[in-house]
């Protein structure tokens, strides 16, 4: 017989405000095996499982049970109190009565009534529990960061700087992400190039990091600190080893029609092409679905001025197999298509563009040569008009647009508006703005900057519609301060697009089976608390895949989570779940049910020698599990016909019994 | 091919013409539209109040008529198309229909499937079908569609086009041989029945729209509403404003016949 | 198709007895009436021509059997299957529940097999004696004079009624030639029993559960139940339990069963064969089977050995649980 | 009315969610009878969601509203503000005596041209 | 007399990844749902056996729900599709026995669904009690 402690906690009036603490802990002390119960205002403060120790002490308990919040909260706080107290850390319980109970019910009577029954629950569970020792399982020490924006680079150069080789994934020719595209940066007005390219550099440089470009992830198995990934290198025709990145390839290459990626289509290409001066890897790729000598066999121009012999039109996809510790996933944001938004006009005049077709307008290395001219018959612009929230903060009954708020383009928006009066002092620029939100360090004054230092006029209210005639965009809007409609004739408009995150997110998650919003934004581990790490042990978040966020915000980010992988990588051996199945060699089958389904590969056979009672011997096949590979998902022990597969921690009279509790 | 057919008042009086041609380029189409009997006036505008069910009952009338004949319901009028279409929507709320039900005494549960005209071209008969028929394609034309408001929204409902850059008039301008105008209002509103007591209000509105396809290089307008027309004319447009079916006709060469 | 007789069945026995290809036969040994032949392993030529009998109540799967008496046994064992047979036999192979290199199997022809209270049913009480002439039986009792002659297929045990398949799929040798798998009605009763409305199925389940006396006949002799040890007898599954003490009892142990072996099931039907309670146990496992076709695409378990059992595999694809009623309210 | 009631009651009969509102404007600024109107839509919105509804009872703004739906189309939270305009309208016109057009009114305001789906429409908005 | 109005009794399982966070959303957004609901934790939601549903129902549930992540999103891969044949057969069998179909439900709630979670319990039940007290499966031996 066990000898539980109940500890029932108040948090404050958390959970003391809905259910009678007093109540519960007195309600549980008569269940069996409970010889003490005690509640307390804060059971996770130091006072609260200093509680805890001396509970176990004084009355030799050998089961505790909390309740308290939800384990995922504070489960492994509880374990290290027994554990400190000299039980094994398995013998914890926790009963929900916080976010299951106290938060979702309104009255005390009810709220009351069901955190006894959830607390006996986990009495009833605890009465069956048994100590458990976690397995232990090497560390690959590598990391795999995915993505090589300006969150991927600054979490591989971090990790690479401790000591541990990094392997970044990109899917782009070149690392460098949005950021590369980017002219200035707020709210400090550094030339995005000048501070990332150096960073670029810096990757290509470094010892410990390799770039796979023109890559991405194809399959991911294993579990934290044993990763086996497996990573597609799409064919660029080009042999990375051999090209100087001369570039006479791209001169001489006569399919000089494919729009420019890199500059959102406002320019062309050729088939072969280096997506930009500072790329890194500075390599040629082939374009296969534009280059004529891969379709058609015709051409084969580039092989021809190559003097380095680096073109291999039969090149192919390749696939490498490598093994990391951890990953990181860095695979950022897009702005979102403006097809549902076309009373801006966008498909409809080459003129209404979005805020980051107007970055690469203004940027000396675009398609104007950072000269601000209109796409449409490049003439300078006079009067251009910028939207403010266009697909951000939608409500879901509209059916278009994000919820939520994309977080950069008040502040990129009054960049774009000064940079704009500051090199063109004759044009008139507009912002219409719902709200404008600046809080950053020097965001305001930035912004206030942009009013007030140079004239931008920034009018509250919505554009409606934007006709194109002849020349000119009709801009038809509200001015809500002055209660007015108002109407202008603009050169030019702007529209601050809604972030979403990169469409390889989703089948990617799914791969690292890490969980993600309704956005399609990686979840984190705990919104506060574990904001960099994925529920998913050894995933963890930099940038925004997690959520829109700036340039300084993805790089502390980025920062933290190499830190954690860097916490992670350090270690020789990781302690493993303990909570994995075990199969009852004397009723196990052999019938091969568990190992169809187990999705690890955990489950083995044997055949083994049984001693019968009559003192014959008996040999039969039955399974084994490797603790190290299970993960303890429990498929495997519904399988089971004979119930000799049970699942430590979760076992099938544990569940029972808290069946049995609530049914009670 | 058979359809059910709601015509709709204003059809039978002042807009004859975009009658008539629409049923002598079905016939031309293959295409046989059989009027509902005995319909009655859709009221011209959908009443959006929930609490409001007299208003509709001569839509749903119609559309259980097309239902029990086992036929898909077509209509011309854009004004006839939103009323009967968002009255088709309405009734799919168990709430609404099960009020509207009891009134009419039989069962209808808003699964009638509605064509416009224009969609019955794409969706049914199919652009490429009609392009094969035109014996006097109208080339060179410079042909400005005009969707007012009535056809596109509420999008959630019509779901016709994209309500912000529609093209299926500009496939159809296409596709009897003449050359669409682009130009962005042509989904605002001309004015609407507010022409009746505020001229002038009809009159800014009309010209917004009309003002816009000259401007934009058009030619003549089209259209698929008598009220958008009879606006735009009235308010002086500078070009001429036609109905679609009367292109359709010329194009198939069915409109002297 | 060559029918088969005791005679044959003997030959072979003794034959391969005394060539040494097997050590024993599995067969069926007389009991006190014509009707209550036993399945026994014989192992004596001696032992086969005195006690050996194969007649039409040899109804009994003797796959199951093998489990238990191929485990420990130095040598090969013959076995006679029955097409329905040969697929539990595929099934427990599948689960490695015995070693093939074990097992002889010989395939017999197999026109159904009677059901002794049909039989019953016809001639009475006091059945002394039954002589088998081609498909007829001739029936004595101690209560009536003469003999009554009845016909094999008027008293066939149910399941033969809707026999799925007269195919050998394992054999080392066949007795004459191959059957084919069948086009059977044996879904009719279970779609019936879906076009019921559910308070009409709650009645007519009860009325049969409730007769249940927790005998474990049914789990005793199903091939597929062959767990090392059953849940029903296990003090910690939670389940464990002897006798029958209220519907529910009979409810929850009758739909466990079933659950255990869906997907694994191959509707041999010896469940109900032999419920003293005569509870039609099989229209639950067919429900399963039925179910299965339904949803996951035709699957017949052992009809192949290796293959992959319907409950431990998947696809992305699959019918939502709260979608799985529509099936039946089609067929309503 | 109270004030409130008649909150609740015009959104009853809209089914319009001016809660949902974040104050933006875009109602107002696609709507094409903005000029005509005293009280704009966005105001309307507004307006109805302090309960302030009175002034809009009585303002020839209800009578402005072509019902063309492009502020419900374009509206980023799916106000539909098209329809509290109506239902506003409707509560004003269903009060006995209240009809904002009679058949005498209509002679005069005829000419050759106009189709019969001005005139029904018209009826259908402004009378009960 | 008084009578007490009728509260069913529901067990939900919810897997510790998607749905049981789900159900800790729905609480740090204090989105009400009735106490009748209470939660068991389980790893995955093909941790659970038929047998615990049953059991559930032996001991007087009136209703069962099983939470788990949406398909595709499986924590472990595939944990949720042996989940959704294992109950499509169970329930269809239950429904075959006459039980009623309300009683039994499978749910996808991802952790970011909290919203979806509370609605769902308040949907399932408001359902089950509609249906009254659980006649059919419950085991009066188990009662004291």
């Amino acid at each position: 017989m066990q000898r539980i402690g109940v500890f029932v906690c108040w948090c404050g009036s958390n959970i003391a405000g809905t259910v009678d603490v007093k109540a519960v802990a007195e309600a549980l002390k008569n269940e069996p095996g409970v010889v003490y119960s005690a509640n307390y205002q804060y059971m996770c403060s130091q006072a609260g499982q200093n509680m805890i120790i001396e509970a176990v002490k004084e009355h030799k308990l050998t089961g505790i049970v909390v309740c308290s919040c939800s384990p995922r909260m504070h489960e492994a706080t509880f374990r290290k109190t027994a554990e400190a107290a000299g039980l094994n850390p398995y013998m914890v319980e926790i009963a929900n009565i916080r976010e299951q109970c106290s938060w979702v019910h309104k009255d005390m009577a009810t709220g009351t009534e069901k955190a006894i029954i959830l607390g006996k629950a986990a009495v009833a569970k605890v009465n069956l529990n048994a100590p458990l020792t976690p397995g232990e399982s090497p560390v690959t020490k590598r990391a795999l960061v995915i993505g090589g924006g300006i969150a991927g680079i600054q979490t591989a150069l971090d990790i690479a700087e401790a000591g541990f080789p990094v392997d970044i994934v990109e899917k782009n020719p070149t690392i460098g992400g949005k950021m590369a595209q980017l002219d200035k940066t707020f709210p400090t007005l550094d030339c995005a190039a000048c501070i990332l390219t150096p960073k670029m550099v810096d990757v290509a440089q470094h010892e410990k990091i390799r770039i796979f470009s023109y890559s991405e992830v194809e399959d991911v198995t294993g579990f934290v600190g044993n990763f086996d990934v497996k990573i597609k290198k799409r064919a660029r025709f080009v042999k990375e080893d051999v090209c100087t990145g001369c570039g006479a390839c791209v001169e001489k290459c006569p399919m000089k029609k494919i729009p420019n990626e890199f500059n959102l289509g406002m320019n062309n290409r050729t088939a072969i092409y280096i997506p930009f001066a500072q790329a890194v890897p500075k390599v040629a790729t082939i374009d296969a679905n534009a280059c004529n000598m891969i379709k058609n066999g015709k051409c084969g121009i580039c092989s021809k001025v190559c003097t380095a012999g680096a073109i291999d039109y039969t090149q192919k996809d390749e696939i490498i197999s490598e093994k990391y510790g951890a990953i990181v996933v860095a695979t950022g944001f897009n702005p979102i298509s403006m097809d549902k938004f076309d009373e801006f006009a966008y498909n409809q005049s080459k003129d209404v563009i979005t805020s980051l077709e107007f970055e690469r307008l203004t940027n000396a290395a675009g398609p104007t040569a950072g000269k601000l001219l209109r796409p449409s018959d490049l003439e300078h612009p006079h009067t251009i008009v910028f939207v403010q929230c266009v697909g951000s903060r939608c409500a879901s009954c509209a059916e278009k647009g994000k919820e939520y708020c994309s977080k950069i383009c008040c502040m990129y928006t009054a960049k774009h508006a000064m940079l704009t009066r500051d090199k063109y002092p004759d044009t008139e620029v507009y912002v219409f703005y719902i709200d404008v939100r600046t809080p950053g360090k020097n965001f305001d004054e930035f912004y206030r900057r942009a009013v007030e230092e140079y004239g931008v006029k920034y009018i509250k209210g919505m554009v409606g519609k934007v006709s194109p005639e002849g020349k000119k965009l009709k801009v038809q809007a509200s001015d809500l301060l002055n209660n007015k409609q108002i109407k202008i004739d603009a050169d030019l408009v702007v529209l601050a697009a809604a972030i979403e995150p990169d469409k390889s997110a989703r089948p990617l998650a799914t791969k690292l089976t890490a969980s993600m919003d309704t956005n399609d934004f990686f979840t984190e581990a705990h919104p506060k608390l574990r904001p960099v790490e994925s529920p998913t042990a050894g995933v963890f978040l930099s940038g925004a895949c997690q959520g829109p966020k700036d340039i300084p915000e993805t790089v502390s980010q980025a920062s933290a989570a190499a830190a954690k992988v860097i916490g992670l990588l350090v270690k020789d051996k990781l302690k493993g779940n303990p909570c994995v199945a075990r199969s009852n060699e004397l009723m196990c089958n052999g019938c091969s049910s568990c190992e169809r389904v187990c999705p690890y590969g955990a489950i083995t056979y044997e055949d083994k020698e049984f001693r019968m009672p009559d003192r014959t011997t008996k040999v039969r096949r039955i399974a084994k599990v490797n603790p190290a590979v299970c993960q303890g998902c429990g498929a495997c022990t519904v399988a089971c016909p004979s119930g000799a597969m049970d699942l430590q921690g979760f076992a099938n009279n544990q569940i029972m019994a808290e069946v049995d509790a609530i049914c009670k | 091919m058979k359809f059910s057919y709601y015509p709709g008042c204003t059809l039978k009086n002042k807009a004859k013409d975009l009658d008539e041609y629409a049923r002598k380029s079905a016939l031309a189409l293959g295409v046989e539209l059989e009027e509902i009997e005995n319909w009655q006036c859709c009221g011209g505008v959908f009443t959006t109040a929930k609490d409001e069910i007299a208003t509709k009952l001569s839509s749903v009338r119609a559309l259980k008529q097309a239902q029990d004949k086992g036929y898909d319901l077509v209509t011309v009028c854009s004004a006839c198309h939103n009323v009967i279409k968002q009255t088709n929507f309405a009734m799919q709320d168990e709430e609404f229909a099960s009020k509207v039900n009891n009134y009419n005494g039989e069962v209808y549960d808003g699964s009638t499937k509605v064509y416009h005209y224009l969609e019955l071209l794409r969706d049914v008969i199919g652009f490429d079908k009609v392009k094969e028929k035109v014996v006097n394609p109208l080339k060179g034309k410079k042909i400005a569609p005009y969707y007012g408001c009535l056809l596109l929204r509420p999008n959630g409902v019509m779901k016709m086009d994209d309500p912000e850059n529609p093209k299926i008039m500009e496939d159809f301008i296409r596709a009897i041989g003449a050359d669409p105008v682009y130009y962005a209002n042509r989904n605002e509103c001309c004015g609407g029945y507010v022409a009746l007591e505020d001229a002038e209000q009809a009159k800014q509105s009309s010209n917004r729209v009309s003002n816009n396809a000259v401007n934009c290089g058009a030619e003549v307008i089209v259209t698929a509403c008598p009220l958008c027309k009879y606006n735009l004319v009235k308010n002086g447009s500078k070009i001429p404003v036609i109905y679609f079916t009367e292109l359709l006709a010329e194009a198939l060469g069915v409109k002297e016949n | 198709m060559q029918k088969v007789s005791r005679e044959i069945l003997v030959d072979k026995a003794i034959s391969l007895l005394n060539q040494g290809v097997v050590k024993a036969v599995f067969g069926w040994r007389k009991g006190e009436f014509d009707y209550d032949v036993t399945p026994a392993v014989f192992t004596t030529e001696k032992d086969i021509k005195e006690n050996f009998v194969f007649n039409g109540f040899c109804g009994a799967n003797f796959s199951k059997y093998l489990v238990a008496k191929t485990v420990n046994f130095d040598g090969k064992i013959l076995v006679f299957l029955k097409s329905c047979d040969t697929y539990s036999f595929n099934q427990l192979l599948t689960e490695h529940r015995f070693d093939r290199e074990k097992v002889y199997a010989v395939g017999i022809p197999c026109d159904g097999m009677a059901d002794i209270s049909k039989v019953k049913e016809i001639a009475g009480d006091g059945v002394s004696k039954i002589d088998f002439e081609g498909d007829m039986m001739k029936v004595t009792t101690l209560y009536q004079d003469e003999p009554v002659e009845i016909k094999l297929g008027d008293v066939l045990l149910e399941r033969c009624y809707n026999c799925k398949s007269k195919k050998h799929v394992a054999y080392d040798e066949l007795i004459g030639e191959d059957g084919e798998v069948l086009d059977s009605n044996r879904f009719d009763e279970v779609a019936k029993l879906e076009a019921m409305t559910p308070d009409e199925r709650f009645a007519f389940w009860q009325g049969e559960l409730s007769k249940c006396l927790r005998c474990n006949a049914c789990r005793d002799v199903c091939p597929a139940c062959t767990c090392e040890k059953c849940v029903f007898d296990n003090p910690n599954s939670g389940v464990e339990n002897k006798a029958a003490a209220n519907s529910f009892e009979e409810k929850m142990f009758h739909i466990i069963r079933a659950f255990h072996v869906a997907g694994r099931c191959t509707d041999c039907g010896e469940c109900s064969r032999v419920c003293p309670q005569n509870i039609p146990l099989h229209l639950l496992n067919r429900k399963f089977i039925k179910d299965i076709n339904q949803f996951y695409g035709e699957y017949q378990a052992g009809e192949q050995v290796g293959s992959r059992a319907p409950l431990v595999n998947y696809t992305t694809e699959d019918v939502e649980p709260c979608d799985v009623f529509k099936g039946g309210e089609e067929n309503a | 009315m109270d004030n409130n009631l008649l909150k609740e009651e015009l959104i009853r009969i809209s089914g319009a969610k001016p809660v949902k509102c974040m104050s933006c404007g875009k109602c107002s600024a696609t709507c094409p009878a903005y000029e005509q109107m005293e009280y704009h839509p966005h105001q309307f919105v507004n307006m109805i969601a302090n309960g302030d509804i009175e002034p809009l009872l009585n303002s020839k703004s209800i009578y402005k509203c072509l019902t063309c739906f492009a502020c419900v189309d374009r509206c980023p939270r799916g106000v539909e503000p098209a329809k509290l305009v109506e239902a506003v309208r409707l509560v004003s016109v269903r009060k006995q005596g209240n009809n904002h057009l009679t058949a005498n009114d209509i002679p005069q305001l005829l000419d050759e041209e106009i189709p019969q789906q001005a005139l029904v429409s018209a009826f259908r908005k402004y009378t009960k | 007399m008084q009578v007490e109005e009728y509260k069913p009794l529901i067990v939900a399982f919810c897997c510790n990844w998607c749905s049981y966070a789900g159900a800790d959303l729905a609480g740090n957004n204090r989105l009400n749902y009735p106490a009748d609901v209470k939660i068991i934790r389980v790893p995955c939601s093909c941790r659970v056996n038929p047998m615990f549903i049953l059991r559930a129902f032996q001991r007087g549930a009136d209703g069962v729900i099983l939470c788990g992540c949406h398909p595709g999103d499986c924590h472990y891969t595939s944990g949720n599709y042996y989940t959704r044949r294992r109950m499509a057969l169970l329930f269809s069998m239950l429904d075959y026995l006459g039980i009623e179909r309300e009683r039994t439900r499978v749910e996808w709630v991802s952790a970011a669904e909290g919203a979806k979670f509370a609605a769902t319990m308040n949907d399932f039940a408001q359902k089950v009690a509609s249906l009254g007290k659980n006649k059919r499966l419950e085991d009066l031996r188990c009662k004291k």
